[in-house]
Formats: structure tokens, sequence, C-alpha cells
């Protein structure tokens, strides 16, 4: 055998797994796992009450591991793969809480009234006779629930990965199970199924960039870990051409997820296409997830080149701010202005990464729990206000709600003003602390855009609530539905959360700050 | 001669044989034309070109070319630690369980689902 | 395997260290010439089944390719996961879709092909520049002691596998999970109704109005000879129900021809057959003919 | 021959991909463009690997292509879904999403 003519294999060392450590992790994938043999042991009848069951009670025993985690149990795990530190923890617990609202307004089933906002079977031809049988017999897509777990484990693992190889894998297992939630919805189908195309093809196109990014950087640094990483670009000078081209193409992987301009192209197809729960779902969660990931490779992995990518990271921040805000400006439709105004709000969140301070890195984390939960809770509201045949998404049709249901109104234009950074809600703090670390950290051109920027974001903004409050119905005016207490208490969350750091933030910035900095 | 000669020689003896018999065929093959030569024989169909809407493969087999991925990627992965196994020992054998516990649970869901029922 | 083990030392004895030697040298020219070429045959081919074998070309190169860089084992999985399976799966998928499905390469937005054009020249001086500032003259540390160090490359892959990177090993299940569920979920449907048993489906069978024996067979006489014919009825009528239903579906069903009408005329009257025949020889005796051989019993 | 020459090819292929993902609009072609780039970032991830004697960047490129069969599952399957609700795989035709 080969065997006698080599040398005595080296012994292995097995890595030690730090099972507290990677608790949340594991249980929101295992019980992604659990959701799949439901799916194949349970009768359809049985399923929905199961999944829900396992579902929340996952996400809910991973959210108060996250918080329990003791201070010990902290560092660099799996073999150096993994890093569960403050920032990594407070990024999965914000990723937890959206999550579990978000999961709540995907359980709702009382606003349409076939039943839940997808389809009876997404494999069934659009309007067949097989299709309407479904319905009738109240079937329901119940792998829904796996495959939402599944990218939350993603999301929780793609902002503790310590390591390109796990960057790129988390970036998978987060981005399949979307790619295939946005086409499953139960209206306007081939609308739904296009933004899945989209999304799917863009999505694949950007995290090949970012493969051909991870891979310049460890030819540069010889090593995958982001520690070694670092070590390359403080040690090691020369390899300019390698270390642009590797951290350009890894940026434009991440700031894609991120819906930054000029990758932004495929958001408001998507959030428009994709059915509005898992909208909202992609919108708060999948922001968090990317800016969490985008935080630590710059701030980790790249920290010793920020001179390298500060000056363009300032100049995507005020573009996309930019960007972002004027092309919602010019869109009548409700769920493509939340998508323009979720590209603007990337721009603010950069210019707290770009400011590469740990004021900087606590302001951006704030930020992203605030915009999370209000944006879950907005996507909620855009859900129950619906015509003959489905979501009334064009503008005109919002007209007079005020006047027919006060209380919704009310609750949207709360979410509005708090997307516009109106005082007394979460969004000003948020935007307070970003813009506070970007000025600190020299950047007062792109503070004085930001500023620009939320003018005109107030104005269209400003504009909706007018048009809630001030404008006469129209004839078609839209019924607005009164969801099960599933929905209300997502809604109720959002409101809360909203409020809350709006009015008593010190608490949630202290928590932020006191997480940072990141260990490597 | 070095290591890649053999390879190179593979190559060419594969390319040649099949460049042979292709035109080995061609020339010393009896060429007899007639209509009823380019019909179809008893069973068959007559070759006309296909319409849209025919001559394709219907999708149910797409779950049948799945598995297949699946499994295939699962052998790529059992190789390395069937050649490992002495040295990866437990710990080996109980990350190798967890990974195929995992593909059964896709097994366990494809056939419940009749994913494998092949009419 | 053991052929395997002893061909992954043969090649990784090869470049220790050192410049790549002839036999790289030449191996690289001829493969990186023809995976260039399916690269760009893949793009500029205006049928995406030629695509779909361009491509595979490449990946089969980029497989020689890797066992010449001493990973024989990333090679093997080269072609047994890509050019196999993925490419067996586009391939599939194209079936499906329709294999004259071809794309007009007719620009949607205008100058668009020009500006990819510019796009690509200058994204690839970018890589260029980047990756040959960086190498140029780097000599390779080779992966002589690597391969060795726990006997064999794949011993090596395994390794690392289940130990540093024991998660993403893990983690893999959970993407692979994903896409069988997908799968599932976007093309199986599910029978609404429970599958019908033997008893039932004969039943139906012998039900008022269905065949409970053989459907008349197709017209198949001595000049045709293909199903898409149909059969004909002592009264000189069609069968239509000879032929089988996809056929008549997809319009493929023709008529019974003139001339076996004309004929089954004659032999009913027992006249001797002497239409002209507007398709020249039949099968049978023609095959001599029309070749000019001697005919033989 | 320089070794730089892989690192050449795996630039040259990856740009193929990238420019055929702009150009063509058939969807299964434009997912093999992307197939491509995968393909030239794992040979620069092999020809890395040998460039610093570990075998960490071929670990690398197998689970890329682990990953790149489930990206292709996923993929088609949403391909196959949307042709057979519009008998068309085509990334421009009538698109609804356009404003």
């Amino acid at each position: 055998m080969v065997h006698l003519a080599v040398p005595m294999a080296e012994t292995l060392t097995f890595p030690s797994l730090q099972y507290r450590a990677m608790a949340p992790i594991l249980i929101v994938l295992g019980a992604a796992v659990l959701g799949v043999v439901v799916e194949a042991l349970v009768p359809q009848a049985a399923r929905r009450a199961v999944q829900l069951a396992v579902t929340l009670g996952g996400l809910a025993t991973a959210l108060v591991f996250v918080v329990a985690t003791p201070g010990s149990e902290l560092g660099v795990v799996a073999g150096g793969t993994l890093a569960i530190d403050g920032p990594g923890l407070f990024l999965q617990m914000t990723i937890l809480v959206v999550a579990i609202a978000a999961m709540l307004v995907v359980a709702e089933r009382r606003v349409d009234p076939a039943g839940d906002a997808f389809a009876p079977r997404a494999s069934s031809l659009v309007g067949s006779g097989e299709e309407q049988e479904q319905t009738r017999r109240g079937w329901s897509q119940t792998e829904v629930w796996p495959l939402s777990l599944f990218a939350v484990g993603g999301m929780l693992l793609f902002v503790t990965a310590n390591d390109l190889l796990i960057l790129f894998l988390a970036l998978e297992v987060m981005s399949l199970p979307l790619y295939l939630l946005a086409g499953m919805a139960r209206r306007r189908r081939l609308l739904s199924q296009e933004a899945a195309m989209k999304y799917f093809l863009l999505g694949s196109f950007a995290s090949a960039f970012l493969l051909y990014g991870s891979a310049m950087l460890f030819g540069y640094a010889g090593s995958l870990d982001f520690a070694a990483i670092a070590d390359a670009f403080r040690d090691k000078p020369g390899q300019l051409g390698l270390q642009v081209i590797g951290l350009t193409l890894l940026g434009a992987g991440l700031l894609f997820k991120a819906a930054a301009v000029p990758f932004h192209m495929w958001a408001p197809d998507v959030y428009q296409g994709a059915p509005t729960p898992i909208t909202g779902f992609m919108a708060g969660a999948v922001k968090v997830a990317a800016f969490g990931a985008l935080l630590r490779v710059m701030y980790v992995a790249l920290g010793g080149a920020a001179w390298e990518w500060q000056p363009a990271f300032w100049v995507i921040a005020s573009v996309t701010m930019l960007v972002g805000v004027v092309l919602a400006v010019t869109s009548s439709d409700i769920k493509r202005m939340l998508a323009y105004s979720s590209v603007a709000h990337a721009g603010f969140l950069l210019l707290g990464v770009v400011a590469f301070s740990t004021a900087g890195l606590s302001a951006t984390m704030f930020y992203l729990l605030a915009y999370g939960l209000t944006t879950v809770g907005a996507f909620a509201v855009v859900m129950l206000v619906r015509g003959p045949s489905g979501e009334a998404g064009h503008l005109s049709s919002w007209a007079g709600l005020g006047r027919t249901s006060p209380v919704l109104a009310g609750v949207f234009a709360l979410f509005l003003l708090a997307l516009a950074g109106i005082p007394l809600t979460s969004g000003f703090t948020a935007k307070f602390g970003v813009f506070a670390a970007a000025i600190e950290a020299g950047g007062v051109w792109p503070v004085i855009a930001a500023v620009v920027a939320s003018a005109i974001s107030a104005f269209f903004y400003l504009k909706v609530i007018v048009l809630m409050f001030f404008a006469r119905p129209g004839p078609d005016a839209p019924a607005v539905v009164v969801p099960s207490l599933l929905t209300t208490t997502a809604i109720g969350v959002a409101v809360v959360a909203t409020l809350l750091l709006g009015v008593f933030p010190q608490a949630f910035l202290d928590l932020a700050s006191g997480s940072t900095p990141f260990l490597r | 001669m070095n290591v890649y000669t053999p390879i190179l020689v593979l190559g060419i003896l594969a390319f040649g044989f099949a460049l042979f018999s292709v035109v080995v065929a061609g020339i010393t093959g009896p060429k007899r034309y007639n209509r009823a030569r380019l019909d179809a024989y008893e069973c068959g169909i007559q070759p006309t070109p296909q319409p849209m809407g025919g001559g394709r493969f219907p999708v149910k087999y797409y779950l049948v070319a799945m598995s297949f991925i699946i499994f295939d990627i699962e052998l790529v992965f059992l190789y390395p630690w069937a050649v490992m196994v002495d040295d990866l020992g437990l710990f080996g054998l109980v990350a190798m369980l967890v990974f195929l516990t995992n593909l059964i649970v896709v097994y366990a869901y494809e056939w419940a689902r009749g994913g494998l029922e092949w009419d | 395997m053991n052929a395997l083990a002893n061909l992954g030392s043969v090649v990784a004895a090869g470049p220790i260290g050192v410049e790549p030697d002839t036999g790289e040298t030449v191996t690289f020219w001829v493969c990186a010439t023809l995976a260039v070429l399916g690269g760009l045959g893949m793009v500029l081919s205006r049928k995406a089944v030629h695509s779909a074998l361009f491509i595979a070309l490449t990946m089969i190169n980029l497989a020689v390719l890797y066992i010449a860089q001493d990973a024989l084992f990333l090679g093997m999985v080269q072609i047994i996961v890509y050019t196999g399976a993925v490419m067996m799966l586009f391939v599939f998928v194209l079936m499906v879709v329709g294999v004259d499905a071809s794309d007009s390469l007719v620009e949607t937005l205008k100058g668009q092909r020009l500006l990819a054009g510019i796009a690509f020249v200058g994204f690839l001086g970018l890589l260029l520049a980047g990756v040959v500032e960086a190498f140029d003259g780097v000599p390779f540390v080779g992966l002589e002691a690597a391969n060795t160090a726990q006997g064999t490359n794949v011993e090596g892959i395994g390794a690392l596998i289940f130990t540093r990177y024991l998660l993403a090993f893990e983690v893999t299940a959970a993407l692979l999970i994903t896409a069988a569920v997908g799968a599932m979920v976007l093309t199986h449907r599910e029978r609404v109704e429970p599958r019908k048993s033997q008893p039932e489906l004969s039943t139906e069978r012998f039900a008022p109005g269905r065949h409970p024996v053989n459907k008349p067979s197709p017209g198949v006489y001595a000049r045709n000879n293909a199903v898409s014919m149909p059969a004909l009825l002592p009264d000189g009528s069609t069968a239509e129900d000879s032929v089988p239903g996809p056929l008549r579906v997809r319009g493929d069903a023709r008529e019974a021809d003139l001339l076996a009408l004309a004929e089954a005329e004659h032999l009913s009257a027992h006249e001797a057959v002497t239409v002209d025949d507007p398709y020249g020889p039949g099968p049978g005796q023609t095959d001599r003919q029309a070749s000019g051989e001697e005919s033989r019993p | 021959m320089n070794p730089t020459n892989y690192l050449v090819l795996s630039a040259i292929l990856f740009s193929i991909g990238a420019a055929g993902v702009l150009v063509r609009r058939n969807a299964i072609v434009v997912f093999m463009c992307i197939e491509l780039m995968l393909n030239a970032s794992n040979l620069a991830f092999v020809t890395f690997a040998r460039m610093n004697g570990t075998l960490d960047g071929q670990v690398v490129a197998f689970f890329v292509m682990v990953v790149a069969a489930a990206e292709v599952v996923v993929g088609l399957a949403i391909i196959v879904t949307i042709f057979r609700t519009r008998n068309s795989a085509s990334v421009d035709e009538p698109n609804l999403l356009r404003l």
C-alpha cells in the first residue's frame, strides 16, 4: 500500500466545540431540521400548529440562550471559524427579535379570506383546478417555517463568521431559503416568481464576487481567518493591487445583501414581488445580518486597510442615501417606496460602518435594532390594507385611511415618522448616533448629504401621512382587515420598540456600546 | 519522458478512436437511400421536427435529478471520511452521523410526501 | 483507490517548490486554451444547449488543471459533482424547458453589449494588473509536504474537513436540506386525491363508454410503418383511436394515405394492384433496386 | 512557465463569466455564467493553496463545489417553476416588475 511509503501521519487535533457559545445557532438549525421532520411525519391538518410551535419555540429558546450567554463563554470557537463576542451576541439578539416578530406576521391567516400569504402549494399552476381544490381544502405550504428557520440560522452564522469560508457558507444558508420564499406568494404569483428569479440570479452573481474577493484575500494573507488577514494587512506591505481587488469584490458581495447603491437594483422588485410577511422579514432581518457581517469584515479583517476602503465607503454611503430617497419620492407603490427607503437607510447605516470606531459600531448596531423592528411593523401594516384582489399597493388607495381606521393609520404614521427620524421615535436616536460617529470620524460632507437626504425622505414619509389623514377616501377605498392576535402582537412589539427606543433609549444604547468591541 | 505523457497518450488514443470510428463508418458502410428507411420503424414516431410543447421532459423527474445531486454530494463527503476513518475515530464518526442524519431527514421527507413515487 | 493514490503521489512528485516542469507547462497551455475557448463558446453560442456543452468542456479542463496542481481529490470531485451532477441538472432543465429554446441575441438595451465589452476589458485588466503585480515571479511553496502530512491528498483534505472546518461541514447539511426542500416545494405536485387502487381502476375500465380491451392497432401497412398512421376499418374509414393519444394531441397523426385506401379497395375487389406509386419504391423489395445490387432470395 | 499563469487564467474565466451575465438574457445561460465565475474562483483557491503550501484552499474549493450544487438545485427549480407559469425562460420577457 501507499501508506508504507509515506511518513507517519501527524496526529489530528480535534477542535473543542464550545456548545454553549454556539447554542443559539445550533438550536435554530436544529429546529429547522425538526421542522422538516414534522413535514414528513405530521398529517396535513395538524402541521401548521406544530410548525408554529417548533418555529416560535426554537427562536425564543435561542433568544434566551443568546441573552443568557455568560461572559466566560465569549471567544473564538469552532476551530477559530466563529467569533462569539459582544457585537455578535447583540446582533444575534436583534436578528432573533426581528425574526420572531416577522414569523408572527408570517403565521397570519385571517387577513386573506383564502388563508395565509402563501400559495397552498407553490408547485401548482396558478389558477388551476388543482390549486382551487387545495385552497378549498385549506392546505397551506408549511415548509415556509423550516425554510425561514434555516434563513435565520444562516443569519446567526453570518454575523459571527470569523472565517471567509464560514462567511460564504452562511451567506448561502441565509440566501437560498429566501430565494425560495420570495417566489411563493398566494396573490400575483407570476410577479412573485419573477422576483424570486431576479433575487436568485443577482444574489448568486453577488456571492460569486464575494467568493472571488475571498480568494484574492486568501492569496494575499495565506489564511482564511479574519485575524490572520488583519495581521497580513498590518505586517505585509505590498501587493496593493491584490488587497484592493480582494476588499472591493468582498465588499461588493456584502453591499449587495445590504442593498447599497450601486447594488440595490434588486431591492424594489424583490420587496414588491415577495409575499409581504417575507418582505418584512427580509427588510428587517437580512439588513441586520448583512450589516453585521459587513461590520465584522471591515472592522476585524480589513481594519488594517481602513485607509483604502474608507474614502470609497464615504462616497457609497452618500450616493446610497441620496439615490434611495430620490427614487422613493418617485415611486407610487407603497412596497416599492418602503424598498427604496430601505436603500436610503442602508446609506445611513453605512455612515456608522465607515466611521470605523467603537462609537460607529455601537451606533450602527443600535440603528439596526431600531430599523429592523420598525420595518417589520410597517410591512405588517401594509399587509392589512386590502383591496378586492389582495393588498392595496398603490399609494392613492391609502388616501383617507386616517378617517376610516384611525388606529391603523396612526400606527403606520408612527412607523413612517420613525423611518424619517423624527425626535421621540427610535429613528431619531439611531440617526443621531450614526451622524455623531461619522462627524467624529471626519465625515462632515457625508453627514451633510445625510441631512439633506433625511429632509427629502421626511417629505415623502409626510406625504403619505398627509394623504392618510387629510385626503378624502377615493371610491375604491380599500378595506382594513382586523388581524388575528399574531400580527397584532408583532405590530404591538414594533410600536413599543419604536417608542421605547425613541423616548428611553439609554438602556439600549448602553447595551450596544457595552457589547463592543469585536473579538479577534 | 515525464509523468504527463501517459495521460496525454491516453487522451490522444481516446480522441483518435472516436474520430476513427466515425470516419471509418462513413467510408466503409454501404449507402442505400430510400424513403422508407427514413421512416421510424413500426413502434416509432414519425421523424418530424418536434412542435413546441412536445419533446420535453416532464418536470416531475426534476426530483430524481435533485436526489441524485444530494446523494452525490453525500458520497464525496463520505470518501475522505472513509479514507481517514482510523485517524478520525469516534469524533469523525459522530460528525459523519450528524451529517447523515440530516440527509436521512431529507430522504424521509421526500418519501413521506410522495416525491419518490414514480407515476 | 490504490491506483488513484499512486497517481496522486506520482503527480505530486512533479513540481516541488520550483517552477512547473515542461509536462505541466504543456498541460497548462492545452487545457487553459480549451477552458477559455469553452468559456467564450458558452457566452457566444446562441443555443442554451451549446452553452451547456461548452461550459462542460471548461469544467473538465479545469479538473485536469486541478490534478496538475496536486489537487487530485478536487479534480475528481470536479468531474463527479460539477461535470457529472451539476451540468447534468442544467441539461435536464434545458430538456424540460425545450432544447429548441434559443436566445435572441438582439440587444434589448441599446449599446449594452458594447458596454459589457468595455466593462469586461476594464475589469479583466484590473484583475490581471493586481494578480500579476502581486505574484509575478513568486515561486510556489508546493504541496508536497502538505499532501504527505496525512499520507495522501485525500487524507489531508479529510483531516481538515473533520477538524478545522467541521462547522462548515455540518452547515453544508443545512444547505442540502434547503435545496431538497426547495426542489420539493417548487416541483413536486402533491396528490389532492389519494391514489386509485387496482379494483377502482378495473371498475373504471369496464364502465360504459370505455375500452375494456385493446384499442385497434395503428395502420402499419407494408408501405407505411409508423404509428402515426391510423388504421383502416373494413368499410374504408379510418379508426381515429388507433393512433396513440399523445400523437393526436400534438397533431402528429397523419391522414391515412390515399394510396392505401385505393389499395384496400382493389384488394376487396380481388383485383391486381396497379396504382401508380406516387412515393417511389416502398420497403421490402426496394432496397436492392435502389442500390442496384443483384437481387437474391 | 510562470505559476502566475494559473491566476491569469482564473481572472480571464471570471471576467468571461461576469461579462456573460451582463450580456445574455436566457436565465439558464446567465446561471451557467455564474457557475463559470465560481469555477474561476475555485481555480484561484487551488492555485493559492499550492503557492502557500497548505491544503486550506483546496478545502474551500471543495466546499464551494458543494454549495454550487445546492445553489443549482434551488436556482433551476425556480427557473423551471417560472417557466411552467409562463412558458418562457428569458429574463426580460413580460416583465411585470418594471415601473
